[in-house]
């Protein structure tokens, strides 16, 4: 129990050492690198509410976009001033029950995770009865019935002209303060013995229910708050870039966060965020080769449209030479820690033969 | 004819065979006898090249050591497995199983005259060629089993657990259908259960328990021998 | 008590696949507090009878009871819920979790606190502790405690086998069904095993219902046994009674042998 | 190799480099969708700019370096790519981007950053509003569908209109319903107004709708190449009503795809065509220019476009003379008289380029200029 | 709305062309996943690379040296996938190879004429190129992850699709590209039904396209089920899908076959491609991404892993795609949502597809 005690007050120290990193960069970094460490953090946070629902609890949800545009378009719609309603719902005015409701932005990002939530219920009720792939392909399909009604209820969403002019209130602080919220109550959840459920259900669901574990209504709750964050994650994307359309969330961004979820690994939180460091900071970071490159007097034209060449071959790459992804399974822990720092090669060897981490108390 | 000499196979954490010597001679049945995990199957499985990791020697005569060897070359080789619960394609007919028994063949008139050997050692197939594998009784599917491991002309057919499942009488059939073949010249491994059917018809047989052999000898030697009267029956 | 009531009883239970009757027309009586063996034929319907009793499988006709409750039906979380537990033939642990978690996930079941509580500090902390400490304590009966925190996977055959039933311990059941506990087993160990059953049936007074194949097990432990062939019960008694019913060895053990025996 | 000679060539490379140093170039950024569903127009803008900037490569004694940036016809790539342009690359001033969603993204970004940016072909009325450094080359929708509809009303004297469009295109939407009330408001009627999706490319079921209400004439606000396929299935399916389509029909590639069924075919555009008649100076020169660089390809109006808004910077540096942003931002919006390839150009209140609206027509497979018109807003 | 018969007749062959394409692309799709259990995440630009390849070789847009070369590589991939290795080199093989090398020689070096080929050759090209890259495809992503876990598989066919969307938009450039089509494909075909409506003038006006594509693939689809039915590789394809363990006991080289299934597929796909350019005359590298999709959710309520399931999966699509547009014109922009909601239904009523088999997990 001390070393317990000892753990979670390095943790406290982490987070403090994040927030003073944060502020740090909100004084000294350009925009751009600030815009991308704000991309990090809802990457992250779609991942490991991805990772909830697929890596943790088994469920092969290709729902992420759907959720994250509920979550998107109901903080927009509560955020937006009445006036900016009126000039921007320029084809259809917008419907009388939407046009003066306005609540703090905090709540409406809270809001838009409930409605998530609850349109994830409404899903999950019908389709968790399906299994694997078939889960798969009809979540997928209830995340494009979702983005097809946004896209025709122009009262309601201002069909596919998108809305503009969001406040962009989704800073460093928030998005960081969001990702903590997100990975402190996953984790919470995924240690305590609900967790060890979810996980049972992973591993063999057969087996859990002669456990006596209602896996229906465990996969549900999984789903639900999965949904919940990735309507958080909605909402704060679009605060930070301030516009949002019906074409922002096709299955290609579901696909995005997936591929972040599994280059990281497959139920492993800290690979969730690991993976979508990288690979947001990958993905901006090959914008050079779309830029001429000179070597001396040798100048390599830039190439537009190389960078995404690239980036699919780095991609293919880290699957297929780590197939279990940059983490596999790995969990960050202090002891994890304290054993790399103590001898690294020894603890990649080991690592790779077990899985550490989350182990009760 | 083939020799297996120290044979471990480990299916992850689990050291499923520990360590087994077996020699079959040509023209023999030989049979490996044994409880529910002793290790039996993963022995063929070894031989028949679908256990990944696995160290020690196979050695077939002409062949040298096959271990590693894919499944597919190695019944190129000349030994055919019917597997452990049967494992019929359900959805091919009777007579598309036989055919993709006959798969490494390319003579035609060869396949036909084999097919029609395997029919008239079965005739109970034949009744039912155009039927789909999923549909016949687990006897029949037996049959099926062992007559396709036949197809590819094999020297050595191995031959795991054919009498599982089946009433008593069907469990006779078999064993006298495998004497037949083997008295054509086919070199048989057996692998049983049903320790007492096994051993009246083998000419050599190793008892194995958890991954290693425990005792050896011929068929005769080993049905009297106490020993394994205890084992079968919990005396 | 001190009558041998009836834990559980099959009534004329009959589970049909298409065409195949796989369990046909079953009934027997376990009685309370005894360990009783369920004997035949690979593919004779024994583990078609473990899913209807844990409701896996809902019978075509015919009921089960359950300390004179009907539980003909009822979902397999409930009947566990209800305080029958089982193993599995090819074990079925959660491989990725650690042993611990594994026995912690069978410990959920008498858990009272809703799903977010741990999310709240210190708010679910006792009871998680108590789980954890039942866990535990599990472990140790079973001599699981030095690999409580190993991933269930990694662990050698027999301890899977044995945290399988400290699982099925953990949910709390007053019966327990066990599926080929002694498969891949050598005798020495098999003969633990036999002790550490019997064990277990008196520390957690329970019933116990099994399915095996090691004759020396089910003839040593098991007060009563069913033979049963083609999901019917062909025989029925104790050991000595079993041994000897040619009926049986027919089955079982082939013609043959009752020509060399 | 001597040494001697190795040292003095590494001296010049010095030399070089400290000649490069005192005229530091001036950087203009360019994000353009150049991946992902809007690729081709991306693409094509792209190419007008890099004409541009071969031919006016200097300003102010300054070299002028493009700094090109994909935004992957995605919202979030596109505020990324010009945050990167504003503080990573500190351009002067920023081209883009093909797709009104994606400039509205960008624009709040260069907005914050306070960085000029002129959209090329960017024509939702919501780019521009409210923002002081957001410009366009081109016009806007509710000018270009007022245009159109003014054209069918009294050019061609029609009373009956259809409108088929992409319910899930943002352009489309605007454009359709902007023409739509334009042509209500002038006294004609839409008789039927029927949806399709991105992607989709067959149109058989909503066109034989259409067919059956007999329009006079159908108005498609699609890309050109989903537009020329429309027009095919149309006449396949025996549609004898005209066909108006909007800025975005405007490629030669239209003809190719449509070949016989794209006669007739009429469509507002920039005011800026190979074919157009007594063409301005700069329009002869870009032409004349594009000629040279890509031949083989013919001109298109969003490559006029690309080349107008990098002119249109050149200009606003010249005169502001200096890189200063604001003192950029403030050129552009005085911006009066510019003679650009589209026409005489002025920069209005709204920041939108005030020009006449180009209608050509499809006639024995050649685009014909018809000349421009003025609709009254 | 009312269907007048005219109309009904109209929609009914253009609803039968547009699902048999999206059949024909559901086809691959089913065979893949049918094997491997692997949703091909690049079929769908498999298709875009058969339109493109047949555009190269009509409008001789490549030069002819190059044209000759991926011929010759792509037959080569054909060859060296499925020669024999056990067996002596046969002598056609070496013959098929002089021969190659010949064509590649003449056409790159000797012929003084433009490489622009008939029809036939051109669809011939299109379709050996595009086979080849589907075996391609399958070695380079998915057979070093055939015993990895199945999500990275998926994640590594979404990577290859991107890569060959992007490469297509830097290569063939990202502008949409018109394809020739040939007159007579043009001409509608007028028919005068007065006979059926009673009304003198009530005419018909069907593309051609709209009947050979039913007919074509009605071929092709026969032409498949022939080989997987009928042939030898096809008996080993259907038991792989079943039981890859005992199919590798019978002898059956497990790559070689998987290699097949995708090429075969990717021919399909190169088919339904080089129809679906020629009745949509224009294509672009993003083309295959729509259609793939699409065909993929005909293909899962096909009952993925069945062939007829899958035409019948693309056909259904087709239909309520054009019908719902027909006959309730007003909800035409919510014509995607009807595929994903019949979709949805389909699974909860028979969650393996309409023609999908029914596999219980052993407990």
């Amino acid at each position: 129990m001390n070393n317990s005690a000892m753990h979670r007050a390095y943790t406290l120290c982490a987070v403090v050492l994040l927030f003073a990193i944060l502020f740090y960069a909100e004084n000294n970094l350009d925009t751009y690198s600030i815009q991308i460490l704000n991309l990090v953090a809802i990457n992250a946070i779609l991942a490991v509410s991805l990772n909830l629902i697929y890596g943790f609890t088994g469920m092969f949800s290709l729902g992420h976009a759907g959720f994250m545009a509920i979550g998107a378009y109901v903080c927009t719609v509560l955020i937006l001033t009445p006036e900016q309603k009126e000039s921007m719902w320029i084809l259809e005015a917008i419907h009388p029950w939407l046009a003066n409701l306005s609540l703090p932005f905090l709540l409406a990002v809270v809001v838009g995770g409930i409605a998530a939530s609850l349109v994830g219920l409404i899903i999950a009720i019908p389709v968790l009865r399906l299994g694997g792939d078939y889960l798969g392909i009809a979540t997928l399909g209830f995340a494009e019935i979702i983005r097809v009604v946004i896209t025709n209820a122009a009262p309601f969403t201002n069909g596919s002209l998108g809305i503009k002019g969001i406040p962009q209130y989704a800073n460093l602080w928030c998005n960081y303060g969001w990702l903590v919220v997100t990975v402190y109550v996953i984790v919470r959840l995924l240690r305590s013995n609900v967790g060890n459920v979810f996980k049972a259900i992973r591993d063999d669901e057969i087996a859990a229910r002669t456990m006596g574990v209602n896996t229906f209504y465990y996969r549900v709750l999984s789903f639900c708050v999965g949904a919940f964050f990735a309507g958080v994650g909605g909402a704060l994307t679009a605060a930070l870039i301030s516009t949002i359309d019906p074409k922002m969330f096709t299955f290609m961004l579901t696909f995005n966060i997936l591929m972040i979820v599994v280059a990281g690994g497959l139920g492993s939180i800290t690979g969730s965020i690991v993976g979508s460091i990288i690979i947001t900071f990958m993905l901006e970071w090959l914008r050079i080769v779309e830029n001429p490159i000179s070597l001396g007097d040798f100048e390599i034209p830039g190439i537009p449209g190389m960078r995404m060449v690239i980036f699919s071959v780095m991609l293919m790459c880290i699957i297929l030479f780590r197939r279990e992804g940059l983490l596999g399974m790995r969990e960050f822990s202090w002891d994890a820690l304290a054993r790399f720092v103590k001898n690294p090669v020894r603890f990649f060897s080991r690592a790779s033969r077990s899985t550490s981490g989350a182990s009760g108390k | 004819m083939l020799s297996i000499a120290d044979l471990h196979v480990y299916y992850g954490g689990i050291h499923a065979v520990k360590g087994i010597s077996l020699d079959i001679a040509k023209g023999q049945i030989v049979t490996l006898v044994g409880a529910n995990g002793a290790g039996k199957s993963s022995t063929v499985r070894a031989v028949s090249g679908l256990v990944k990791s696995c160290t020690g020697s196979i050695t077939y005569e002409g062949h040298g050591n096959i271990l590693g060897k894919a499944p597919e070359e190695i019944v190129r080789t000349g030994i055919a497995l019917s597997p452990e619960g049967r494992r019929i394609l359900p959805h091919l007919t009777v007579e598309e199983n036989l055919q993709l028994g006959a798969y490494i063949r390319n003579d035609t008139q060869g396949i036909a005259k084999d097919k029609e050997w395997v029919y008239s050692l079965f005739p109970r197939l034949k009744e039912r060629a155009w039927q789909a594998g999923g549909t016949l009784s687990g006897g029949e599917q037996q049959m099926l089993a062992v007559g396709r491991a036949l197809m590819s002309n094999p020297d050595i057919v191995m031959l795991d657990e054919p009498s599982l499942g089946l009433a008593p009488k069907l469990v006779n059939e078999i064993f006298a259908i495998i004497k037949h073949i083997n008295s054509l010249g086919k070199t048989i491994l057996l692998i049983e259960q049903n320790a007492f059917a096994a051993l009246s018809i083998a000419h050599k047989a190793y008892i194995l328990e958890t991954g290693t052999v425990v005792l050896e000898g011929t068929g005769q030697e080993l049905l009297h021998n106490p020993e394994v009267k205890k084992a079968y029956l919990g005396g | 008590m001190n009558q041998p009531t009836t834990s559980l009883e099959l009534v004329n239970a009959t589970r049909r696949f298409g065409g195949i009757v796989a369990v046909n027309d079953l009934s027997f009586k376990v009685p309370q507090g005894t360990i009783c063996g369920l004997i035949g034929p690979n593919g004779a319907g024994k583990t078609t009878v473990f899913n209807l009793i844990s409701g896996f499988y809902t019978p075509t006709s015919g009921k089960i009871l359950f300390e004179g409750e009907d539980i003909t039906g009822n979902p397999p979380h409930i009947v566990c819920r209800k305080g029958i537990a089982r193993t599995f033939q090819n074990i079925r642990l959660f491989s990725s979790a650690s042993s611990l978690q594994n026995v912690m996930v069978g410990a959920h079941l008498r858990q009272k606190n809703p799903w977010w509580f741990p999310i709240v500090p210190f708010l679910a902390d006792k009871e998680e502790k108590m789980v954890h400490d039942r866990a535990h304590t599990l472990l140790e009966r079973l001599g699981l405690a030095d690999v409580a925190n190993a991933p269930a996977g990694s662990l050698p055959y027999g301890a899977q086998r044995r945290l399988e039933i400290a699982r099925a311990l953990a949910t709390n059941p007053r019966f327990l069904l066990l599926d080929e506990p002694a498969a891949g087993m050598n005798p020495h160990e098999s003969s633990d095993l036999m002790e550490f059953i019997k064990n277990i049936r008196a520390d957690f007074d329970l019933t116990i219902l099994l399915i095996e194949h090691d004759m020396k097990v089910v003839m040593g432990i098991c007060s009563h046994i069913w033979v049963v062939e083609y999901g019917q019960c062909i025989a029925e008694g104790d050991a000595d009674a079993i041994r000897n019913n040619p009926k049986v060895i027919e089955a079982y053990l082939g013609e043959e042998y009752l020509q060399y025996a | 190799m001597s040494f001697k000679k190795l040292l003095a060539a590494t001296g010049m490379l010095l030399c070089m480099g400290i000649a490069a140093q005192a005229a530091e170039p001036i950087k203009i950024g360019v994000y353009l969708p150049l991946t992902g569903q809007n690729a081709f127009g991306g693409q094509l803008e792209l190419e007008g700019v890099q004409l541009a900037h071969k031919e006016m490569s200097q300003v102010l004694g300054r070299p002028v370096e493009l700094v090109i940036v994909d935004n992957k016809s995605d919202k979030v790539e596109a505020a990324n790519a010009v945050t990167r342009l504003t503080a990573k690359d500190k351009v002067t001033g920023i081209i883009g981007t093909y797709g009104s969603s994606l400039a509205m993204s960008g624009g709040e970004v260069a907005e914050k950053a306070k960085t000029p940016v002129i959209a090329t072909s960017a024509t939702n009325p919501l780019v521009t509003k409210d923002k002081k450094y957001y410009f366009r080359a081109c016009f806007i929708d509710p000018y270009q569908g007022a245009g159109a509809a003014t054209y069918v009303m009294q050019n061609l004297g029609f009373k009956r209109a259809a409108v088929l469009k992409d319910v899930a295109n943002d352009y489309a939407v605007g454009l359709a319903n902007f023409f739509a009330s334009s042509f209500k408001k002038q006294g004609g009627e839409i008789v039927v107004n029927l949806n399709y999706n991105s992607g989709d490319q067959d149109f058989t079921p909503q066109l034989t709708q259409i067919i059956s209400q007999k329009p006079d004439v159908l108005f498609i606000p699609a890309y050109f190449a989903e537009g020329a396929i429309i027009m095919k299935q149309a006449r396949e399916l025996g549609a004898t009503f005209r066909i108006i389509g909007g800025d975005a029909m405007d490629n030669p590639e239209t003809v190719k795809i449509g070949g016989q069924a794209v006669e007739g075919f009429l469509h507002t555009t920039f005011p800026y065509d190979m074919s157009m008649p007594n063409m301005n100076p700069a329009a002869k020169k870009f032409t004349e220019n594009w000629k040279v660089a890509f031949p083989g390809k013919d001109p298109n109006v969003n490559a006029a476009l690309g080349y107008t808004s990098y002119m249109m910077f050149m200009e606003a540096i010249k005169k502001a003379n200096s890189t200063d942003r604001e003192a950029v931002t403030k050129a552009l919006a005085e911006l009066k008289d510019f003679p650009a390839v589209t026409g005489t150009l002025t920069i209005n209140a709204t920041h939108d380029a005030e020009m006449p609206i180009g209608i050509i027509e499809i006639k024995d497979g050649k685009r014909v200029y018809k000349g421009e018109i003025t609709p009254k807003m | 709305m009312m269907l007048t018969p005219e109309l009904f007749i109209q929609h009914f062959f253009n609803a039968l062309a547009l699902g048999s394409l999206y059949g024909l692309i559901a086809i691959g799709y089913t065979m893949v996943y049918g094997i491997l259990r692997l949703i091909n995440f690049a079929h769908g630009d498999i298709f875009m690379l058969g339109a493109y390849f047949v555009f190269f070789s009509t409008i001789a847009f490549m030069p002819a040296w190059l044209a000759a070369l991926l011929v010759a590589i792509a037959l080569l991939i054909m060859f060296t996938t499925f020669r024999d290795k056990s067996k002596a080199t046969p002598a056609w093989y070496w013959g098929a190879q002089a021969l190659l090398l010949g064509l590649a020689g003449y056409y790159g070096f000797i012929s003084p004429v433009e490489f622009q080929p008939p029809w036939v050759l051109a669809v011939f090209f299109a379709i050996a190129v595009t086979s080849a890259c589907g075996i391609v495809v399958d070695r380079v992503a998915y057979q070093p992850l055939r015993d990895a876990p199945r999500i990275s598989a998926l994640i590594s066919a979404i990577g290859i699709s991107f890569l060959i969307e992007n490469l297509g938009v830097v290569v063939f450039s990202g502008l949409p590209r018109a394809v020739r089509q040939p007159d007579m494909l043009v001409k509608p075909i007028i028919a005068n039904i007065s006979a059926i409506t009673g009304n003198a003038d009530s005419v018909v006006r069907i593309s051609p396209m709209a009947l050979i594509v039913p007919s074509v693939s009605l071929l092709l689809v026969s032409g498949l089920l022939w080989i997987i039915y009928r042939t030898k590789p096809g008996l080993a394809m259907r038991s792989i899908s079943k039981d890859i363990e005992t199919t590798r006991l019978m002898g059956v080289s497990v790559n070689k076959v998987i290699a097949l299934t995708f090429a075969l597929g990717s021919a399909l796909a190169a088919a339904s491609g080089i129809m679906w350019a020629l009745r949509y005359p224009q294509i672009h590298p993003y083309m295959g991404v729509l259609p793939g999709f699409k065909a993929f959710i005909a293909a899962v309520f096909g009952g993925i892993g069945s062939i007829h399931g899958a035409m019948l999966g693309g056909l259904i699509l087709g239909f309520i795609e054009v019908f719902i547009t027909a006959t309730f014109p007003a909800l035409s922009g919510y014509r995607d949502a009807f595929a994903f909601v019949l979709l949805i239904v389909i699974l909860l009523w028979k969650p393996t597809g309409i023609m999908g088999a029914r596999t219980e997990e052993k407990i």
